[in-house]
């Protein structure tokens, strides 16, 4: 069985802060309405009382990827190790892929009028780096692993986030714990 | 109009040329608000305009007719547009058009740092101001014409000149000239932004260097 | 046609000196190119930096560098308090470094607030601001028309240069005090003595954490680790708060407090350990003064039923929340700033304070009340200490009150205030009562600014001048709530036409000297990177375990023995003691106890409170307007809860005007139930593109305390109260 | 994203595809008299498939790149459909000159391949929006509109070029009054279905039925081709309906289509964080 490898999200842990997803945009050099890693605020009645929770998401580097799937021209390449790469010198543009991918990932760029997604900084992993948002995250809330080697204590899913199943995400979430309103 | 380019020299054109982008490269240099000098230049422009035909006459005309009661409105303009202190309307830097970051000092200010160094030229300033300020890309070509009378490497230089008209300022003039044209309240700022981009698109795709 | 060839030639000749059209020239006249032989090589190199703004955190920071240009920012991985990482805003450094936004030369506005700027040179711009200080000083024969408004904007420490400026042409009026914590500050200095918070990093020891009035996941992230890592540990996190921030949504437990009302519960819970004998006697007997009067005041006049009457929290929750802080040891309190900024802030700050005490965990690693410190700012201030002018007339700085700004300098008088120099601030935007602030500058005579970009102070300028981003100046910078002490170096040359406020004070001396000798005593030169050196003394390379000053050029350095505040039971008081008793708090018109100063209430007319904390993607009016910032949230919104919204017949999304006697917030409604009904929440902060201001709404009422340790007591912010309409 | 390009590329080249079944059925059933009209339409059919095609590449962020589109034959519905138009529009080459050499039964084989191309390249360009990540799409209902499409104006097309040549003897014009009800009724029933779903499947449903120009669409598509055309077809007047009454029912349905692909692609709801119940 090949490696997949995919992002930890540790809601727990998790603060909110944005600091990934502008690492990312720092990293990437992103148009500024361009963002490949989002932070979400999990509805606040998610789990009965309120609260304030987030979680925060990017590629989930999917074993039967959608967009990969529907992209005509084959710009998307699933590698060995599980990561999910859109090559843009192939991409012509249609936008099949941001119709196909369950979780909003590819994003169309209007200036380079191309699509672009988190590649899991490959290039980063080659050499031996920490994607940008794991590096960056003040907290330890985002991590990269082998998801193969992750037991039932890591969740496929968490409120908000869709059916993991349509593509196999490779994403794996640790719930938050919900703070007790006295 | 072939008639009347006959009838100076090449290295005159050049030189006319070298002049004719330096007036261009002073105006976004902040420094043409003197109406002497303003004066001196409509000439210069005229004949240029008379020279090649560029049907420039009306926008040199408001030039000259703009009297000095407005030029504080010219000057704010102009400010406005290029200087700031707020947001730029049109800023005058390579990268904010080509680069998708919209930022100063990108890749594409770099390679204009490059271009100046095969001419063995630098920024007066290199580091604090982007080498891909307007009145630097319109001083540089300026600088080539003008060396175009005073070396021997004519085609180095020439094939440089191309190259860095093509490249770089032809690739990002028309949209900030737009932009001008969009932005600029006086008729003074718009009169410029026309000539500007007659002369350039005169000179781009090789039609009248070599 | 015939082409007149030679009129080009002669009428060329006329501008030759300007863009060289001479007809016979040679040479080119170079504007803004020069010649050079070979280019330089390229570079890659990694700098230290340190963030200067007004946040606990203070990052440490690697910035790589090529060709001149950075490329990134990212943390300082030997500072192990931010841990190799930075925050959103740290991020997003290279987009202000180079905004082509940026503000790049001086400039001069004709008419004040009509935008109508013209760039000026350095020279001419030294030239006007001297001759305005000239002016004012033979007018009124002193320099005290002449007011300074600087504060946090940048509080790296070079950036004193700009007081050090005022210092040097005489005696001058200064914006005094601090908005946001000095209630806080004098609570603890009645207290302890001053403000000394234990090493954060210590906050992993606690088996038990209160973080009372403080959302850190917004305002301080990287503490967050070290309450992780205390959770792991097996500790408690308890936040008390009235809205269920993010940080709270971290905790074990919440508790929702009426706001201002955190004395009550503070006073409750002592009460309770008082009753059950939960204090530490021992401690009290041997570090303390007036526990007994304490006691008594407990005893005659606290009950559990008056705490949770007024704090809303049942007495229940009272009662097992002050069983287990006073049993878990060690239990840490973290005393945040937003619950200060009341009418009664320092009292409830006291309140909790001697909760701290009576506990015994005062002192304890993984204990105490923690709030701020100071200690690790013991610098020369070279840049900022000059002598005034020989002859000057006076005696002293005239203080303003920074707090009620606008009131008192349009109040001043003999001699009136004619001239404001504003740096590091934005009092247009942050000041509340904006409408009197607006007014205030148009009293002026003249008006400098220095600052990074347009913002609505800009706008009320005469002259603004461009000035340095962090990377672009040398420094040193530390923390007001970790230890590090970091070196800032300058990673690239300052862009276009920028200068820091030391060169700025540089060259205005030059003028001020050129245009009457002996009328400034500014050094007129120096190297910056030396002068980075002058701000060290042997007392602090001593409490950073430095033996040169350039030592910090390794990296980022921490302050020795500050693991444990107060360990060695020598607090700063008058008794040194700790004070339940305060002789200094009653002459500053306290009540020498930490006893219960009662709330401010809403009114009919205005219901509801309205809160307006910080916001996690800028500090007051910096970073929220790049653009990367805006793509994150670009406009404003109101936290009002359901209940509150159906009364108002308010839907989510609906436009809320939110206003009071002094002004209104128009925003989109956001039906939250994190908030309480009668309290309504907005962000402090701000949009470019947008008509908004929370400090539209905002009085400036003075907190109770902050005179003694700032000079002036702080603003109540967050006793605002207003009402909605749906628009 | 902005998507006329795709609504005039879907839209055309239904009503090509449309048309040539047609013309090849009744060319079946000798009932087209002329080979020159039968040239004349094949050509004209031909020719609105080609700007169909056209069309679509202006949906490319990189239009002079469409030719890497090809690629993905393995799982892409995109592939697939360009080939399939490919394949139709090569074979209707064929078509077209079977009709001038009067190569009858070749011409009815011809034809018959060339129209199984287009339908099943109809479906495969509605495969492409059948998705899991678009609720409100993912099951039969694109193909059904995208052939009904088809059906209701690639007769009316074929009848209104006949009558204009005076040569309508097989009164195709009956199909569209009775595929119009067909369409309303399925477009009622599938609408409430998805209104009785939750999260993207109602928005979407309540998007559609909230799109300002969704009366225009239901009136121009449903109502008008059977209203104005059944009463020819139910009482067997003698009169035929003439041309400019056809030409107008389909000019009026053809915009409903229009417009309804617009709504179809602007109100559909994917899947995104934050949505699902």
């Amino acid at each position: 069985m090949g490696r997949k490898m995919g992002f930890v999200v540790d809601s727990n842990r998790c603060i909110g802060c944005h600091s990934c997803s502008m690492a990312c945009k720092n990293y990437n050099q992103l148009n500024p309405d361009i963002t490949w890693r989002t932070v979400y605020d999990i509805k606040e009645d998610t789990y009965g009382q309120p609260t304030r929770i987030t979680m925060s998401l990017a590629c989930n580097h999917c074993d039967i990827p959608a967009c990969k799937e529907a992209c005509p021209t084959n710009a998307y390449e699933k590698r060995e190790d599980g990561i999910v790469i859109h090559h843009e010198e192939r991409c012509i543009g249609c936008g099949m892929c941001v119709y196909a991918c369950p979780y909003n990932v590819p994003q169309f760029d209007k200036e380079k009028k191309k699509v672009g997604k988190c590649h899991l900084c490959y290039e980063r992993l080659d050499n031996g780096q920490s994607p940008a948002c794991v590096s960056s995250c003040p907290t330890q809330a985002i991590y990269h692993i082998d998801t193969t080697s992750l037991g039932d204590e890591f969740a496929k899913s968490l409120p908000g986030f869709p059916d993991p199943e349509i593509t196999k995400s490779t994403t794996r979430f640790i719930k938050p714990s919900i703070v007790r309103k006295l | 109009m072939m008639n009347l380019q006959s009838q100076i020299s090449k290295e005159e054109a050049y030189e006319w040329k070298s002049k004719v982008y330096s007036i261009l490269a002073a105006y976004y240099h902040n420094q043409l608000w003197n109406p002497k000098d303003l004066e001196a230049v409509v000439k210069v422009l005229e004949d240029y305009n008379h020279l090649y035909q560029l049907k420039m006459e009306d926008a040199i005309e408001v030039i000259k007719s703009t009297n000095l009661r407005h030029e504080e409105d010219c000057k704010f303009d102009f400010n406005k547009l290029f200087i700031g202190p707020y947001k730029l309307l049109a800023p005058p830097y390579e990268s904010t058009y080509l680069n998708h970051d919209k930022l100063l000092m990108r890749a594409e200010t770099l390679s204009v740092r490059s271009f100046y160094e095969k001419a063995n030229i630098q920024v007066d300033g290199k580091g604090q101001i982007p080498d891909d300020h307007i009145a630097l890309e319109l001083e540089f070509i300026a600088f080539l014409l003008h060396q175009l009378n005073q070396e021997n490497e004519l085609t180095a230089i020439k094939a440089l000149l191309e190259e860095f008209l093509n490249e770089h300022l032809g690739k990002w003039i028309d949209e900030h000239l737009d932009l001008v044209n969009k932005q600029a309240k006086t008729d003074y700022c718009k009169a410029w932004a026309i000539i500007i981009r007659r002369i350039i698109h005169l000179d781009l795709n090789r039609m009248t260097i070599s | 046609m015939k082409l007149k060839r030679r009129t080009f030639l002669k009428g060329a000749a006329a501008t030759g000196a300007l863009v060289g059209l001479g007809a016979t020239q040679t040479e080119f006249p170079f504007q803004g190119l020069m010649k050079v032989d070979g280019s330089d090589q390229t570079t890659k190199k990694v700098f230290q930096n340190a963030c200067p703004r007004n946040c606990y955190d203070t990052c440490s920071m690697l910035t790589t560098v090529e060709d001149g240009v950075i490329q990134f920012v990212e943390g300082n991985p030997q500072n192990t308090y931010t841990n190799g990482t930075i925050c959103v805003k740290g991020n997003v450094y290279p987009r202000t470094v180079y905004s082509p936004d940026r503000i790049k030369y001086p400039m001069r506005q004709k008419g004040r607030g009509s935008g109508n700027w013209e760039r000026i040179s350095w020279d001419e711009a030294y030239t006007e601001i001297a001759e305005n200080i000239l002016k004012i000083k033979k007018e009124y024969g002193s320099t005290l028309p002449i007011c300074l408004n600087k504060y946090s904007g940048n509080f790296e420490i070079m950036h004193y240069g700009i007081e050090g400026t005022m210092s040097s042409i005489g005696y001058t009026t200064r914006a005094t005090g601090t908005p946001c914590w000095p209630a806080g500050i004098d609570a603890q200095t009645f207290d302890f003595g001053t403000i000394l918070n234990s090493d954060p990093e210590k906050m992993q020891k606690s088996k038990y954490i209160i973080l009372w009035g403080v959302n850190p996941a917004w305002t301080a992230v990287h503490s967050m680790n070290f309450i992780e890592a205390a959770k792991a540990n097996g500790a408690k996190v308890v936040v008390i708060d009235p809205i269920l921030t993010n940080t709270a949504g971290k905790a074990h437990d919440f508790i929702q407090i009426k706001s201002s009302t955190d004395g009550a519960l503070a006073l409750g819970m002592a009460k309770y350990i008082l009753d059950n004998g939960l204090f530490d006697q021992q401690w009290l007997e041997k570090n303390s003064k007036g526990y007994r009067e304490f006691f008594g005041y407990l005893d005659n006049n606290i009950t559990l039923e008056w705490a949770a009457e007024k704090t809303g929290v049942s007495v229940d929750v009272i009662e097992n929340l002050a069983r287990e802080y006073a049993t878990t040891k060690p239990a840490n309190i973290w005393i945040g700033y937003g619950m200060q900024r009341h009418t009664n802030g320092g009292q409830n700050v006291r309140a909790i304070d001697a909760l701290a005490a009576i506990t015994g965990n005062v002192g304890l690693e993984g204990g105490g009340a923690n709030y701020a410190q100071l200690d690790s700012w013991g610098f020369n201030y070279h840049a900022m200490i000059h002598p005034p002018p020989e002859g000057s007339e006076g005696e002293a700085n005239r203080p303003v009150n920074m707090n009620n700004f606008a009131a008192d300098v349009l109040a001043a008088e003999d001699p009136p205030i004619k001239m404001m120099w504003i740096a590091g601030r934005n009092p247009v935007q942050q000041d509340p009562e904006t409408t009197l602030i607006k007014k205030a500058f148009h009293a002026m005579d003249f008006v400098v600014t220095a600052d990074l970009f347009m913002n609505k102070t800009v706008e009320l300028s005469d002259i603004v001048l461009p000035v340095t981003t962090p990377f672009e100046t040398p420094g040193v910078n530390v923390s007001y709530w970790h230890y590090w002490m970091t070196l800032n170096e300058q990673a690239i040359k300052p862009l276009h036409e920028s200068k820091s406020d030391v060169e700025i004070a540089m060259g205005l001396s030059e003028k001020m000297n050129e245009l009457e000798p002996g009328s400034c005593t500014y050094p007129t030169s120096g190297d910056l990177n030396e002068w980075v050196g002058k701000e060290f003394n042997e007392t602090i390379l001593e409490q950073f375990g430095m033996n040169t000053w350039e030592e910090i050029k390794d990296g980022p350095v921490k302050m020795k023995n500050m693991e444990v505040a107060w360990k060695d039971g020598k607090f700063r008081t008058p008794s040194e003691k700790y004070e339940f008793y305060s002789e200094e708090a009653e002459q500053f018109g306290h009540h020498p106890l930490p006893v219960y100063v009662e709330e401010m209430k809403s009114t009919e007319d205005h219901p509801y409170r309205c809160i307006t904390p910080h916001w996690k993607l800028s500090i007051h009016s910096q970073f929220q307007d790049l653009d990367w910032m805006e793509a994150i949230n670009d406009k404003p919104y109101v936290e009002i809860h359901p209940e509150l919204a159906a009364r108002h017949h308010i839907k989510a999304d609906d436009l809320v005007k939110v206003y009071n006697e002094i002004g209104y917030v128009t925003v989109p409604a956001k039906l939250t139930r994190t908030v309480q009904v009668e309290e309504v929440v907005i962000y402090e902060t701000w949009y470019k593109n947008l008509n908004y201001n929370v400090n539209y709404t905002v009085k400036a009422i003075p907190a109770d305390m902050g005179e003694k340790a700032t000079g002036m007591p702080g603003i109540a912010f967050h006793d605002n109260f207003v009402n909605l309409e749906k628009v | 994203m902005h998507e006329l390009p795709l609504v005039i590329f879907t839209v055309f080249s239904q009503i090509a595809v449309g048309a040539m079944v047609t013309l090849w059925i009744i060319d079946l059933k000798g009932g087209v008299t002329s080979n020159k009209i039968g040239k004349g339409l094949s050509i004209s059919i031909f020719v609105i498939a080609l700007v169909a095609i056209l069309s679509s590449v202006f949906h490319l962020g990189q239009p002079l790149e469409a030719f890497r589109a090809l690629v993905n034959v393995q799982t892409s519905w995109l592939t697939r459909e360009i080939w399939l138009f490919s394949l139709m529009l090569l074979t209707m080459i064929g078509y077209i000159f079977t009709w001038s050499k009067k190569y009858e039964n070749k011409r009815k084989i011809v034809g018959g391949v060339s129209s199984l191309f287009g339908l099943i390249a109809v479906m495969g360009s509605a495969m492409i929006y059948v998705l899991p990540a678009m609720p409100a799409w993912n099951n039969f209902s694109p193909i059904f509109f995208f052939v009904m499409t088809g059906v209701l104006l690639g007769p009316l097309y074929v009848s209104v070029v006949l009558y204009f040549f005076d040569k309508e003897s097989m009164n195709i014009w009956k199909v569209a009054p009775l595929m119009a009800l067909v369409y309303a009724m399925s477009s009622f029933f599938y609408i409430t279905v998805l209104l009785s779903g939750t999260g993207t499947l109602e928005t979407t449903a309540n998007n559609i039925m909230s799109h300002p120009m969704f009366v225009y669409r239901g009136v121009f598509s449903w109502i008008i081709p059977a209203v104005v055309l059944l009463p020819f077809f139910f009482f067997k007047v003698k009169r035929k309906p003439a041309f400019m009454l056809l030409a107008i029912v389909f000019t009026i349905a053809f915009a409903g289509e229009i417009i309804g692909r617009e709504i179809f692609y602007n109100t559909i709801v994917e899947l995104d964080i934050n949505q699902v119940d």
